[in-house]
């Protein structure tokens, strides 16, 4: 009886396969009749509206497509760190994308054997620091817009009590932090500020309990790296009960979380940057990829300020900043508003 | 200080909310004998209706009543497999999970990252929600809070002081006795299941469309376990029940008030399982603690009527 | 109309297999309907699932892979099904095991001759994974708490303890402050069959350890012991086994095949430990329905493993064709586990519709 | 509501799959009768009465209350007839208070606060009848006298006429059975009738007025109690001639091989059931334990075969005391043991023949060796068991669920005698069988005996006690009331010694 039962077992796993090899054929040409289009692939850790991250690597993606009519780009979203080899593989032999870009820093060891493995396909890794004359990195960073936020920061709390919301305690946090720091210390430097970890990129509870922690700390201003904008909602819900707090909005314009409670916060336009990269690649520029690290900054406006694309500060708080006049060692006597402009145009 | 120890309270009492739900739901199934491990797919199911059905009608209570309905009927899938078909209840409720898990991905996904324009507001209750620290605690909450209460005892009401308690206790605990005075056995197996159903639909919605106001897979994170482990903290008695899910509820928000001690903050986040445990191990230390632990007589145990 | 249940007396194998398949056959059409009711052609997305998974060669490399931990895990949860103890916490003893392997690579690593940390590892890994296991199983038979719930929280607690490890102690050196551990040196690491992801040893060791444990069960005393106190407790003490120990003895194996797989995908996949999800994608989970659908016996469950493997790589190929989440697997799951347990129904017993005669 | 005058059953016949179980039986009972239903297990008595709780149908007969013809299909009609029974099991949720348990399906209780509602009935009911209970106590903490007293109050408050009561003092302390008895008279006064199923010949005696005794489904007589006499009633319940006995070798009893003295054991529920016994089996013997169950045979069997802890006393197998040894100890010194329940101990239904044929022998040699079971040779084994003890089986690669009792039996026996051991311990082996198969199951113990095998038989069947043993003791509350020689005996002293009577002088006889 065993016997027959592992047969029948094995004859379901053939006619899988069997199954299998007959569809191929019709998936197969679907991929004929193609232009002269370049086939891009996107690997994201994140689901794609996770409103943070992800989101904000698939605006970019959108931005591409729109501007670049020759590119077509195939996407695949929350792929666990360390598996991502699979998923490459996949868009490298069945969807036979000519560029990959792999969105977290945790793919770089994949990227990297990928690369080793299909010479012929060029790949990009965000946050990176591996290349290969097919691999190269590129990278938004944002330590420019935190300071901004800082100087802002130091200037609108009361309590002198800053929070932030951290999710893994990773170098690029790290740095963050610390232009957040510098930039409040510039302001106000009697003002701490207070970090709960939360462990996870996405996790809206989390964030929350997180928030509200640093909220009963009495922290007034909230900056956080997580991707929902659940710290926006939990300050805008103390705004309606009546107590001050305040947030920073973080990678995506997430302002109409909290009308009231968003002061300002970052925002970064990977469309530029992908656009950048795949012009040139178009333009044969990507052929030795060994030194190409694209690492934009706000001067390229790859990143920017604000909590919307249209406003830098919510204007129901710029004349809060216009009022508050610091002694600064460079500038003298300025408003935090007009220092941060200053700054800015740097 | 006052200020820390009332936004402790405060938030206990919500993030213990769809804990206190889920538990009661669980408590009603398992008192007439079937254990239900599908909770976490049946509230992520209920979270993910409760998003769609509140983002697109643009009402939360709608919504509530969607994840409700979506709740039960797919608990109706455990019930037939269980008290019809007679087979194992561990496996189903597994096999439960990861459906509901896997429906609701697949439904939710357009949903991710939506913001809700409809939100619940908290209810200020007037006079009483002026009184220092319990004013905030209890009578300025969303309103899934005082549904939940309301719920809640109306769960440990019925269970205790009703005919239909004491029906669904017997049949949980001796369900041939039941039989024999004249109760339809599988019928009340049936509707428990369903109720607990449409609780942990509940749960769901409060978790998407109050306490988070926002859908992503797997945003249940465990808490359908949890629920699990409060069911048997909570001895099956609902009272008992309020209670632990407070705690468990306080447990996850304290996790972020003491970081600043300098505990780890992934050894705090295992708190709530350890204590679990730990209570656990405390009941099974003891011989009364063990009688006390015992569950419904006939838990997890398939019923055939008229057997000898 | 009135229907009668009678418990069937006589089963033939055949009678057996068809009830297996038509469960199958059901799960899917279920799973069509799913699809169906979600707009999307239930045909082209089940084809799909079968084309990327065995219909191509870089598939099928990426199916062995996924299929040697399900392999490994469900034969072990075989094990402990078979003597009724509902162990779900594989995903943890696989953890465990490869926290133990990283303790052997990395700490010990440098002063052990090379030749030995492989194997070293794959003990260690068999301890931790044994030992994790041991604790629901002591739980259960000392202090009679259920192990469904006492593995479950053991999940979260040993997720939280590898957290706590690559965040913490034992974060590494070399990976710019990204919660990982360091590398494991090379002696530690598995090799792979040309540019695919498969080592050929873990290839052979879930496929033996299957083969082991089935023996286990049907041809020694103690898978026969294993076998009378899950079947019936009664006799078993009237037959006079030891009941405490034997169940030790089960869940130290069933845990520690378990963390075989955690070495496995530790050594040969990651090369560091980093995240819990990262190290196990849910496969502990998985391997409870590779269990089932292998009908208890380890052996089969390199068949089964093979065919969840399978479905979970052909999740991704509709993930990037059509759009559809990561979890549309787990609808696959849950419905295929529904329609084997309601099947399991059928085959035991008769069901009879009889016109009520008035 | 009409009261029950007169109830009658009349040409009552049931048969269950080969079995007849109730044979054209005749009952009658009127208003202010106590009747008692007396006979060994397994006479039908059971049976009949659940046909008049409608939990069975009968094939053929009916049942008429006053005289109007009554269809009982379920035991909703019969509790709407004014018929109430309690089972020897009691029907009740442990872990519910008194109240619980009464308001359950009771149609008259509110919805909201049924418990407040019950108080009040249970209250005046108790009064009515002295059932004195508390009715917020749980189950669990009620003794045995206390649980029954809330099985009448749930009958009576269903308005229970005519009361059912199978064996209700099995369970019972004297005290508390001679309280029942209070109430039962008390109940007939209110115009109530109750029958009362047992074979406690005392206990009939004391309480009825009227007594029907019933043997392999047949009524063997009735009368009323101021007619007859104890021994008349253990006559009618035995009431035979003992058929020819089976060859046995005539050899004389060997050296002891099991020795018990001064044994005592607890009941589950943790009170003394076994006092004090001492007795020996020895080579070439078979000794017969005879009584009504439920006086601690059970619990003596599972005491020496190491299922059951001992209280008092030792156990000494060929001179080497293994008291509170392990079952496997004890099994491994060469006890073999056919259990009471054999689906329920003595097999694995799920597992296939051959794997059950080695169950408690599978860690020996040759069946397995090097924690390896030699599978081949076990089917061999299988085969030969199969084959000697005539076990009807399609295959031994079937699970032995699909196997009939009697086959089951056979094979379990055939399993335990068939390694030869110095001590078997049979309980209840033909039980439930059909005559062929008991025939052969008592022609194997004998072989067995006379091989130089000890067995021990525990069995209610008084004739083949007669057939097979050499000696015969006799239990009864825990204790042996004597020991007899069956060739040399008077079957009313061992039904008097079965109904508690002690016989003095005759005692062991070696």
């Amino acid at each position: 009886m065993k016997k027959i039962y592992a047969l029948m077992l094995a004859l379901l796993l053939a006619t899988g396969t069997l199954f299998a090899s007959g569809g191929q054929e019709g998936a197969a040409a679907d991929d004929q009749g193609g232009e002269e289009k370049v086939k891009v692939g996107f690997v994201y850790i994140g689901p794609a509206g996770d409103f943070g991250w992800t989101y904000a690597h698939e605006q970019g993606r959108l931005y591409l497509e729109q501007q670049l009519p020759w590119v077509e780009t195939v996407t695949v979203e929350s792929v666990p760190e360390g598996d991502a080899v699979r998923f490459i593989d996949r868009m490298v032999q069945q969807q036979k994308c000519d560029v990959i870009f792999t969105t977290s820093f945790g793919y770089m060891d994949d990227t990297v054997q990928a690369a080793e493995k299909y010479p012929d396909t060029t790949f990009f890794h965000c946050s990176g620091f591996k290349r290969a004359p097919n691999l190269g990195t590129y990278m938004g960073d944002m330590y420019q817009i935190y300071y901004l936020n800082g100087l802002i920061s130091g200037a609108m709390t009361e309590t002198d009590k800053i929070g932030y919301v951290a999710a893994f305690p990773i170098p690029e946090l790290f740095r963050h932090m610390n232009a957040f720091g510098l930039g409040i210390k510039e302001v106000n430097p009697a003002a701490t500020v207070n970090v709960k970890w939360t462990y996870a990129w996405y996790g809206p509870d989390k964030a929350r309990e997180a928030a509200e922690a640093l909220v009963s700390e009495q922290c007034d201003v909230l900056g956080f790296t997580e991707d929902t904008p659940t710290v926006i909602e939990v300050a805008q819900e103390h705004m309606e009960k009546g107590d001050r707090v305040f947030a920073l909005s973080h990678y995506s314009p997430m302002e109409a979380y909290g009308e009231d409670a968003t002061i300002t916060g970052q925002l970064t336009d990977w469309g530029v940057i992908y656009e950048q990269v795949m012009n040139d690649y178009k333009a044969g520029k990507t052929a030795d990829l060994t030194n190409y690290d694209l690492l934009w900054l706000m001067k390229e406006n790859a990143v920017e300020l604000g909590a919307s694309w249209d406003e830098k500060i919510n204007p129901k708080y710029v004349d809060d900043l216009k009022n508050k006049m610091i002694d600064h060692a460079e500038f003298g006597n300025i408003s935090v508003y007009d220092l941060v402009m200053k700054r800015y145009d740097q | 200080m006052l200020e820390i120890i009332t936004s402790i309270l405060v938030r206990t009492v919500v993030a213990g909310t769809p804990l206190l739900l889920g538990t009661m739901g669980e408590v009603i199934s398992e008192r007439a004998g079937i254990l239900n491990l599908g909770v976490e797919g049946m509230m992520s199911l209920g979270a993910a209706t409760g998003f769609i059905v509140t983002f697109t009608t643009g009402n939360p209570w709608l919504g509530l009543m969607a994840a409700t309905i979506a709740g039960a009927l797919i608990s109706v899938i455990h019930a037939f497999v269980t008290v019809s078909l007679r087979a194992n209840q561990v496996v189903s409720g597994l096999a439960l999970t990861m459906l509901g898990l896997g429906l609701s991905g697949l439904w939710g996904k357009p949903y991710i990252g939506r913001p809700l324009t409809t939100k619940m507001h908290a209810i200020k209750i007037p006079v009483l929600s002026d009184i220092p620290v319990i004013g905030k605690v209890l009578f300025y909450q969303d309103p899934y809070f005082y549904l939940s209460v309301a719920l809640g005892i109306l769960v440990w009401f019925l269970m205790k002081h009703t005919k239909v308690g004491i029906t669904v206790r017997s049949v949980g605990e001796n369900p041939k006795a039941a039989e024999t005075l004249g109760i339809n056995v599988a019928r009340v197996k049936y509707l428990c299941v369903m109720a607990g159903g449409a609780f942990a639909g509940m749960a769901g919605a409060h978790l998407s469309t109050a306490y988070s106001k926002s859908w992503i897979e797997g945003m249940t994170s465990g808490r359908g376990w949890i629920v699990i482990a409060l069911t048997i903290f909570a001895l099956w008695e609902p009272a008992r029940a309020f209670v632990g899910a407070y705690v468990f509820g306080g447990i996850f928000v304290i996790q972020y008030v003491l970081q600043p001690l300098g505990i780890s903050p992934n050894l705090l986040a295992m708190l709530p399982y350890v204590t679990t445990l730990g209570v656990l191990l405390f009941y099974g230390m003891s011989k009364s603690g063990k009688r006390k632990m015992s569950a419904p007589a006939t838990l997890g145990e398939p019923y055939i009527r008229g057997s000898r | 109309m009135t229907v009668t249940i009678l418990p069937r007396e006589k089963t033939s194998a055949l009678f057996n297999v068809l009830t297996l398949l038509g469960s199958l056959l059901a799960g899917l059409v279920a799973v069509g309907i799913v699809f169906l009711l979600k707009g999307i052609n239930p045909f082209f997305a089940i084809g799909e699932i079968f084309i990327a998974s065995f219909g191509s060669a870089f598939g099928f490399q990426e199916t062995l892979t996924k299929a040697i931990p399900l392999i490994l895990i469900g034969a072990g949860l075989a094990l402990a099904y078979r003597a009724k103890f509902w162990n779900i916490g594989a995903e943890s003893q696989l953890l465990l095991g490869a926290v133990f392997a990283t303790w052997v690579g990395l700490k010990l690593g440098p002063g052990l001759p090379a030749w030995a940390i492989l194997p070293l590892m794959f003990l260690a890994g068999f301890i931790g994974g044994g030992l994790w296991g041991l604790i629901p199983a002591i739980f259960k038979v000392r202090f009679g708490i259920n192990e469904v719930i006492s593995t479950l929280m053991l999940n979260y607690i040993a997720a939280e303890f590898v957290k706590y490890l690559v965040v913490g102690p034992w974060k590494g050196e070399t990976k710019y402050g990204y919660p990982y551990t360091d590398d494991l040196p090379d002696q530690a690491i598995l090799q792979h069959l040309g540019s695919t992801r498969i080592s050929v040893l873990m290839l052979i060791i879930a496929v033996s350890a299957a083969l082991i444990l089935a023996f286990l069960v049907y041809r020694t005393r103690f898978g026969y012991e294993i076998r009378v106190i899950g079947e019936n407790p009664e006799a078993g003490r009237y037959a006079g086994i030891n009941f405490f120990r034997t169940s030790l003895i089960m869940m130290f194996i069933s845990g520690g095949v378990a963390g075989l797989a955690g070495v496995g995908e530790l050594s040969s996949i990651h090369h560091h430990l980093s995240y819990p999800d990262t190290i196990s994608a849910g496969y502990g989970f998985t391997a409870i329905i590779v269990a089932w659908l292998g009908r208890l016996n380890p052996g089969f469950s390199i068949l089964s493993g093979l065919f969840f493997a399978g479905i979970i790589v052909g999740g991704d190929a509709i993930q990037m064709s059509m759009g559809l989440p990561a979890t549309t697997v787990n609808v696959f799951n849950g419905l295929i586990l529904i329609f084997l347990i309601a099947g399991d129904f059928l085959l035991n017993h008769k069901v009879r519709f009889q016109r009520r005669v008035l | 509501m009409k009261r029950i005058e007169k109830l009658e059953m009349k040409g009552i016949c049931k048969s269950f799959v080969g079995v007849r179980a109730n044979r054209n039986v005749d009952l009658t009972i009127e208003k202010g009768d106590i009747l008692g239903l007396l006979g060994e297990n397994g006479a039908g008595k059971t049976t009949l009465m659940n046909i008049l709780y409608g939990l069975y149908m009968p094939d053929e007969g009916q049942v008429h209350v006053n005289g109007q013809p009554l269809h009982l299909k379920s035991p909703k009609d019969s509790m709407k007839a004014g018929i109430g029974m309690i089972h020897q099991h009691f029907m009740l949720i442990q872990k519910h208070t008194v109240l619980e348990n009464i308001a359950l399906g009771y149609a008259d209780a509110p919805f909201f606060f049924p418990q407040k509602y019950m108080r009040k009935r249970i209250e005046e009911y108790s009064r009515k009848f002295g059932l004195e209970v508390d009715p917020d106590k749980k189950i669990w903490e009620l003794s045995a006298g206390e649980q029954q007293r809330v099985e009448i109050l749930k009958a009576l408050l269903r308005n229970a006429d005519l009361l059912i009561m199978d064996e209700p003092t099995s369970v019972l302390t004297p005290l508390e059975a001679d309280e029942l008895f209070e109430i039962l008279r008390k109940m007939i006064k209110e115009g109530h009738s109750v029958i009362l199923i047992s074979h406690k010949l005392e206990e009939i005696i004391s309480i009825c007025n009227r007594v029907m005794v019933m043997r392999k489904g047949e009524v063997t007589g009735a009368a009323e109690i101021k007619d007859v006499t104890k021994v008349d009633l253990a006559r009618m319940m035995i009431g035979r001639e003992i058929s020819a006995s089976y060859e046995k070798a005539d050899i004389r009893p060997g050296e002891p091989v099991l020795e018990i003295s001064s044994l005592s054991v607890n009941s589950d529920q943790g009170l003394p059931i076994v006092k004090n016994i001492t007795m020996t089996v020895s080579r070439n013997e078979i000794l017969g334990i005879a009584g009504v169950s439920g006086n601690g045979q059970r619990e003596l069997v599972e005491a020496v075969t190491g299922l059951r802890r001992s209280e008092e006393g030792t156990v000494s197998l060929q001179g080497r005391e293994v008291t509170n040894k392990s079952a496997r100890t004890i099994h491994n010194l060469g006890i073999n043991h056919v259990p009471e329940e054999r689906i329920k101990f003595g097999t694995v239904a799920n597992l296939q023949l051959f794997e059950n044929s080695v169950l408690k022998k599978h860690h020996e040699k040759p069946f397995s060796k090097n924690m390896l079971m030699n599978y081949p040779l076990i089917k061999n084994h299988t085969d030969s068991i199969i084959e000697k003890f005539h076990v009807d089986a399609a295959s031994i690669n079937v699970p032995v669920k699909n196997l009939s009792g009697g086959n089951i039996q056979k094979l379990i026996l055939g399993r335990e005698i068939a390694s030869e051991p110095s001590l078997l311990i049979a309980a209840h082996p033909t039980y439930g069988l059909d005559v062929g198969a008991a025939e052969y199951i008592r022609k194997e113990l004998i072989s067995a005996r006379d091989r130089g095998g000890a067995v021990l038989l525990v069995s209610e069947d008084l004739e083949e006690l007669f057939q097979v043993c050499d000696r015969i003791a006799v239990m009864f509350e825990g204790k042996i009331m004597g020991i007899v020689d069956p060739s040399n005996c008077d079957i009313d002293e061992i039904g008097l010694m079965m109904a508690g009577t002690s016989f003095e002088g005759k005692g062991e006889t070696n």
